[in-house]
């Protein structure tokens, strides 16, 4: 140890006695308060969340109604609906923006902008991030990437129509898509992007190295801290190979060099390759982090420890890194070597062990509970079933020659929808109600919660289930009008079940913002521990006040801690010195 | 645990949990340059497949490229790290007239390997080696301009940025901004520096050598 | 509308049906068992007034149980996977005396080009059709994909076939029906505006009627004027 | 392959992220002309105008033309009686039509574009016309007269091309190409038979021959043109002519059969207009 000290290593903790004299834009615009930046990230990528949606409203009629004019639709323009009617290459722009906006500009953000930025300080005992500075450019780094990506829709000949995966030769060559500047904007917007993420998951995996409060050892931190600090990493290392291919194919499309392209020496599956090399670790980049939020609630609720926390984290880090070699199960039919089809299989279906350990795991900690069934709860419930049926449609896939017929069908669709609405979505709707109370001082409303949480899993099923049946029937995802296929012509009805069932599956969500949005202002005063939970953002009040913490917390034990022989609540807070008995809490608000 | 309750501030002491036994920046630059590893990574990765699948397309070491050239700048890179340890170990010791010379030299030296660097692609160029299709007289040479000019300019463009950063350092260092207790930003230059000098090691035996 | 696959004709589509079959079986016990745990917990262990939980932080051998099986049960299915998986796509397991035809595809149509009388492809009396794919039945029949302009993919659902036709690459994919009649062709990967609209059939002939068939078109082919000179056009 | 260099787009990315915020409105309609031009060259007034006439001949025994297989396109082949053929070589006794005719040196007015726009249609799988010519900045409406999905693939060098569709009969797009250019090859890729070409110029004197090879251009200014006749199996070539004050001048043009296997035919790239001193009736192997 180094006798030396830096002034590097003071960190500035709150001092109620000392008012926060930062003036507006400081403290709400261009802030570097951890905090704040969540909560400018939540909007943005809640903002983003609903056009995604609104763009998946407008396939699922096309789908519904193939060719049907939409009522009203033709205010969105000759180019794209004349007389209601979409376009094919309207329709292609739509599914490519659902995809990208919803998973780098909604589901991406949600997970790690919003919660790796309000949670990680408060969770490992910090004030701030390591770096604060660097922090409020990854958020409006994020902004400017998100405008351009959005700007897209305005631009002479539409949008990127490639589909979110954005295959050469088809992104590159103008005269193959019809897409002209669109289909660069999306390109430059994702290189942007790539630089926000890259600054975040610095600022994550520096702040939880380096800035634990004393006692927080590594297998002391709440697994939410744990599944972003993995994120993080994947995010590290998988974001730069997609920067490199996104200027590679920048490089093709502007400046007429060829790396994609076969006339010019250039190489279609080496897009595809980084492409997954990256797309992959990036599916875990969506789905770690509810891992880690579900956990957290589910042990809250069921008032016991999670079981194997141990088992817990290492299963998180294996499906990391498992994550970094199985980028060849998206491309079994791509023409790559069949051999290579075989390892990728085997790695891909290691997976299952890993996952299969965590879903037991929340079967364990729900064993022996005492199960409290607030909204978080039912959220991250679901969030377990949900995430299996998901992850049993991922072995069909994963399955080599049962993926001949399934691939780019809507079996695909439906599984990723169920892992990334099921699984990701559901986990975000735990977290954002688990933790509102403590990023806005209020509670929600407990009843519409569940009313929303009823509507969303019977709708969210009705929506998604069918299209299995859809895949293995042998329909094709990506296709405008499925009726050209005779083959496909009895699934109309079917199609239009679904269609009616994702509308109302959109509505049921509008319930939850309008919820939410009312009690930004309107909902009951939260404690700073409603939830009587362990971990150290609850020792603190509601909202947390700059700086976080008055003094440096110091933590004895565990997050989950909960019903522990020691107390005589059914709860521990970290920081609670032993032999003394947790801070008196109101009880609690919901029931 | 000690809590110097100076005024209105609490201080974190010097190291509050056994973390990697790093300050803050060296840790965020360490992270930031495992990045970097990737990104080059892709792009390598891109240039040995692009090559593999166009044997014919690329020319023999030396064939195209000024080898020896390239070779005397690779040492003026790597004198160039050579330089910034000795500004970094100057200012261990206190002794600022060292660390601003060494600094100086550093700029110099990187600065030095730019001006080569521009003038290995002009020469290119002029005989003809460009990165597009159809200058080039050579069958499938596009694909090996492309690859080559990518992989040398990212390179470039990183250096470019370590001479700017290196200049931006060293006026701090003129202006006292460093001393042997606050040298986190040598320290952090440096290590951007050298592993810019390492990845060029690597491209110029990929690009040059082989 | 079925519940289960579209009718298969192929030699290989059965083994690819009983995979499926086996996969979904093996799933449907275990959404079963899981799904089952998770509500029989959801009920049996629902919040009770002064009801304490009981804080069990794991059990290792339970832990390595839920390791060691799924472990061995993923890996089983792969293995049997793997098998099937080559016969259908490994180049050096597919028939030798198989007809040899040329599939290019193209925004947005397949083309097919058959021998001639020579049996033999890319020679003069070829002759091709457009999005449509005419072949006997009970015989092997290898396909070379190629691809003009951006990527395809090759999609016979009746036959079990899905390959991606890649610009500048050469893929073969072999299929023998077992069934005559008219299936579906279509294209599995986005293409462009026209994605949707190319498809076309697969007859499946008898031997004779494909003989039959195959006389004619040499015939047209052979009769017809020579192709004007290519407008330079793309 | 042609390509576009997007480089400029890189650049405006800046102003696009404003124009969001800015416009939100359609970008897409292209280069409208404003709505008070007057029609064709009547808004240029011409003192004693002169007009061009001829012939395009034709030398010979013109190829049978290959014929379309429509069998997996029923909508259409209803359409048509007998089998549909490619109308690559239409041919009168001794004449050749669907040639395209324009001027292609000798003004130095400027030509307003026309408000009107000029009409190609799709119907039964083929376009009609085959040969269309049009301004600059004059609008071409593309209908779609069949059941059937087409899409339009216009593939320029001069000009920003695109690429849309119709998937429903009765849809109509509307679109114009900025610059001079002969000529655009139109492609629909659902139907690849289905070719059409575009001559873009920047003024109103052109004209495409009908079988019986005859053309007129009038109300042109008196003075010297370079006349260029455009085939796209036989390929360019260009003639001197002299259009006196109120006068009519002749020009002849004379294709022969056995230009089809030497013929490049020049599309998109301009022809060379200094050549046309050497011979007044050349074929121009451009490319």
């Amino acid at each position: 140890m180094s006798t030396v000290a830096l002034p590097e290593y003071v960190h500035h903790y709150h001092d109620p006695a000392h008012a926060d004299d930062r003036s507006f834009v400081r403290k709400y615009i261009f802030s570097t308060d951890h905090k704040i930046i969540g909560i400018q990230f939540l909007f943005m990528s809640l903002t983003f969340l609903l056009i995604g949606g609104l763009l998946a409203m407008l396939i699922r009629w096309q789908l519904g109604w193939p060719g049907r004019p939409l009522p009203g639709g033709a205010v969105l323009g000759e180019t794209r609906m004349p007389g209601g009617i979409m376009l094919p290459e309207f329709y292609n722009s739509l599914m490519t923006m659902h995809g990208t906006i919803m998973i780098f500009f909604a589901v991406m953000p949600l997970l790690v902008g919003v919660f790796a930025n309000y949670l990680i300080p408060l969770q490992v005992g910090a004030p701030d991030m390591a770096f604060p500075r660097l922090n409020m450019a990854s958020f409006w780094l994020a902004v400017v990437s998100g405008i351009l990506m959005f700007a897209g829709f305005f631009v002479e000949a539409g949008h990127a129509a490639a589909g979110w995966t954005s295959y050469a030769p088809l992104s590159v060559v103008p005269e193959y898509s019809g897409v002209y500047n669109g289909q660069v904007l999306w390109t430059v917007s994702l290189i942007i992007l790539g630089f926000s993420s890259l600054a975040g998951a610095v600022n994550y995996i520096t702040t939880i190295i380096n800035m634990r409060a004393p006692g927080m050892t590594l297998l002391r931190l709440p697994l939410p801290t744990w599944a972003l600090f993995i994120t993080s990493i994947l995010i590290l290392l998988a974001i730069p190979v997609l920067t490199g291919a996104l200027i590679l194919l920048l490089f093709d499309q502007v400046l007429g060099t060829g790396f994609f392209i076969p006339e010019m020496g250039g190489e279609p599956l080496l897009w595809q390759h980084m492409f997954w090399y990256f797309g992959h670790p990036e599916v875990y980049i969506l789905i770690l982090p509810s891992f880690g939020f579900v956990s957290e609630i589910i042990a809250n609720g069921a008032r016991k420890p999670v079981f194997g926390y141990t088992a817990m984290v290492l299963a998180l880090a294996a499906i990391a890194f498992l994550g970094w070699i199985v980028w060849g199960h998206h491309m079994f039919q791509s023409g790559m070597n069949p051999m290579l089809g075989v390892g990728f299989m085997a790695t891909t279906m290691v997976i299952a062990v890993p996952t299969a350990i965590k879903v037991f795991n929340w079967i364990g900690t729900l064993w022996q509970g005492n199960l409290h069934f607030h909204s978080p709860m039912l959220y991250s419930l679901a969030f377990v079933s949900m995430f299996v049926i998901g992850g049993f449609s991922g072995v069909f896939l994963a399955s080599t020659p049962v993926d001949i017929p399934l691939h780019d069908t809507y079996f695909v669709v439906a599984h990723i929808h169920y892992v990334l609405f099921g699984g990701s979505l559901f986990g975000i709707f735990a977290a954002l109600t688990y933790w509102f109370p403590k990023m806005f001082g209020r509670t929600m409303n407990e009843r519409i919660n569940k009313i929303h949480f009823a509507l969303t899993f019977v709708f969210f099923n009705l929506t998604f289930f069918p299209m299995h049946e859809l895949g293995v029937n042998g329909m094709l995802r990506r296709v405008y009008d499925y009726t050209q296929y005779a083959l496909f012509q009895d699934l109309v009805d079917l199609n239009r079940f679904i269609s009616l069932s994702a509308f109302a599956l959109f509505a049921s969500q509008l319930i939850y913002a309008a919820n939410y949005i009312w009690s930004l202002g309107r909902g009951a005063r939260a404690s700073a521990n409603p939830w009587r939970a362990n971990s150290l953002e609850w020792t603190v009040p509601s909202p947390p006040p700059h700086g976080n913490f008055d003094s440096m917390p110091v933590v004895y034990r565990g997050p989950y801690e909960y019903s522990s022989p020691e107390s005589e609540e059914d709860y521990l807070p970290q920081d609670a010195p032993p032999a003394e008995a947790p801070r008196p809490e109101p009880a609690p608000t919901f029931a | 645990m000690s809590q110097a309750a100076a005024g209105a501030i609490t201080l974190y002491p010097r190291r509050p949990m056994p973390g990697m036994g790093v300050y803050n920046l060296k840790l965020g630059m360490w992270v930031f340059l495992l990045s970097e590893v990737m990104f080059f990574s892709s792009l390598i990765g891109a240039y040995i497949i692009l090559r593999f699948a166009n044997l014919d397309a690329y020319a023999q070491p030396g064939a195209v490229l000024n080898v020896p050239l390239t070779a005397f700048n690779t040492f003026v890179l790597i004198c160039s790290s050579v330089t910034m340890v000795k500004g970094f170990a100057a200012l261990q010791t206190g002794d600022q007239r060292g660390t601003r010379l060494w600094l100086l030299a550093t700029v110099f030296l990187g600065a030095f390997f730019l001006s080569v660097q521009g003038i290995e692609y002009y020469q290119l160029a002029s005989e003809g080696f460009v990165p597009s299709a159809s200058s080039y007289e050579a069958e499938g040479a596009a694909i090996y301009g492309m690859t080559f000019y990518t992989l040398t300019g990212f390179h470039g463009a990183h250096v470019t940025i370590g001479v700017l950063a290196l200049i931006f350092t060293s006026v701090k260092a003129f202006r006292g901004g460093y001393t042997p207790t606050k040298l986190g930003g040598v320290e952090i230059m440096g290590l951007y520096w050298h592993f810019v000098d390492l990845v060029w090691i690597i491209l110029f035996t990929i690009v040059y050598l082989i | 509308m079925d519940w289960g696959f579209p009718e298969n004709v192929s030699t290989f589509g059965a083994d690819i049906d009983a995979a499926y079959g086996a996969i979904f079986y093996a799933t449907a016990l275990m959404f079963v068992i899981v799904q089952g745990l998770l509500v029989y917990c959801i009920i049996r262990f629902r919040r009770r007034e002064g009801r304490k939980a009981v804080p069990i932080h794991g059990n290792t051998r339970l832990e390595i149980l839920w390791t060691v099986v799924p472990f061995f049960g993923v890996m089983f299915i792969a293995y049997t996977s793997a098998s099937v998986w080559l016969d259908i796509k490994s180049p050096d397991r597919m028939p030798e005396d198989a007809m040899e035809l040329s599939v290019t595809a193209q925004q947005f149509e397949w083309s097919v080009t058959y021998p001639g009388a020579d049996g033999q492809l890319a020679t003069a009396d070829d002759y091709s059709t457009r999005n449509e794919l005419h072949i006997p039945v009970d015989r092997a029949v290898r396909l070379t994909l190629h691809a003009q302009d951006v990527i395809h993919s090759f999609y016979l659902p009746e036959l079990r076939v899905k390959q991606d036709a890649v610009p500048g690459m050469e893929i073969p994919v072999w299929l023998q029906a077992t069934a005559t009649g008219e299936y579906t062709l279509g294209c599995a990967e986005l293409c462009g505006l026209g994605h949707y609209r190319m498809r076309g059939t697969v007859n499946v002939y008898s031997q004779q009627e494909f003989d039959t068939w195959a006389a004619e078109e040499a015939a047209i082919a052979s009769g017809a004027p020579a192709s004007l000179p290519p407008v330079a056009a793309r | 392959m042609t390509r576009f260099t997007r480089l400029p787009a890189l650049l405006t990315l800046g102003v696009l992220a404003v124009a969001v915020a800015g416009c939100g409105g359609d970008g897409d309609t292209g280069g409208a002309p404003p709505a008070d031009a007057t029609e064709g060259a009547a808004a240029v007034e011409i003192e004693n105008p002169g007009v061009i006439t001829g012939t395009v001949m034709f030398t010979g025994t013109a190829p049978d033309l290959e014929s379309i297989d429509m069998d997996s396109e029923p909508v259409c082949a209803e359409k048509h009686e007998g089998t549909p053929v490619q109308e690559s070589v239409v041919t009168g006794t001794g004449t050749l039509g669907n040639v395209f005719v324009s001027v292609r040196e000798g003004l130095s007015q400027e030509f307003p574009a026309p408000s009107t726009p000029v009409e190609i249609d799709q119907s039964g799988c083929v376009y009609e016309p085959r040969i269309l010519g049009v301004q600059a900045g004059q609008n071409i409406t593309i209908r779609n007269n069949d059941a059937v999905l087409h899409n339009i693939n216009a593939t320029p060098e001069a000009n920003r091309g695109f690429n849309i569709s119709q998937p429903q009969e009765g849809m109509t797009s509307d679109r114009s190409f900025s610059a001079s250019e002969i000529m655009v090859p139109v492609q629909c890729d659902v139907h690849g038979w289905m070719t059409a070409f575009i001559g873009v110029t920047d003024h109103p004197y052109f004209a495409v021959t009908g079988p019986d090879g005859s053309f007129e251009i009038e109300n042109l200014p008196p003075g010297d043109y370079v006349l260029e006749a455009w085939h796209e199996v036989y390929g360019a070539q260009t003639v001197n002519v002299t259009v006196p004050p109120s006068g009519t001048a002749e020009a002849t043009f004379t294709y022969d059969a056995a230009m089809s296997a030497s013929a490049v035919v020049p599309v998109g790239d301009p022809v060379d207009l200094h050549d046309h001193h050497i011979s007044p009736v050349a074929v121009t192997p451009a490319g």
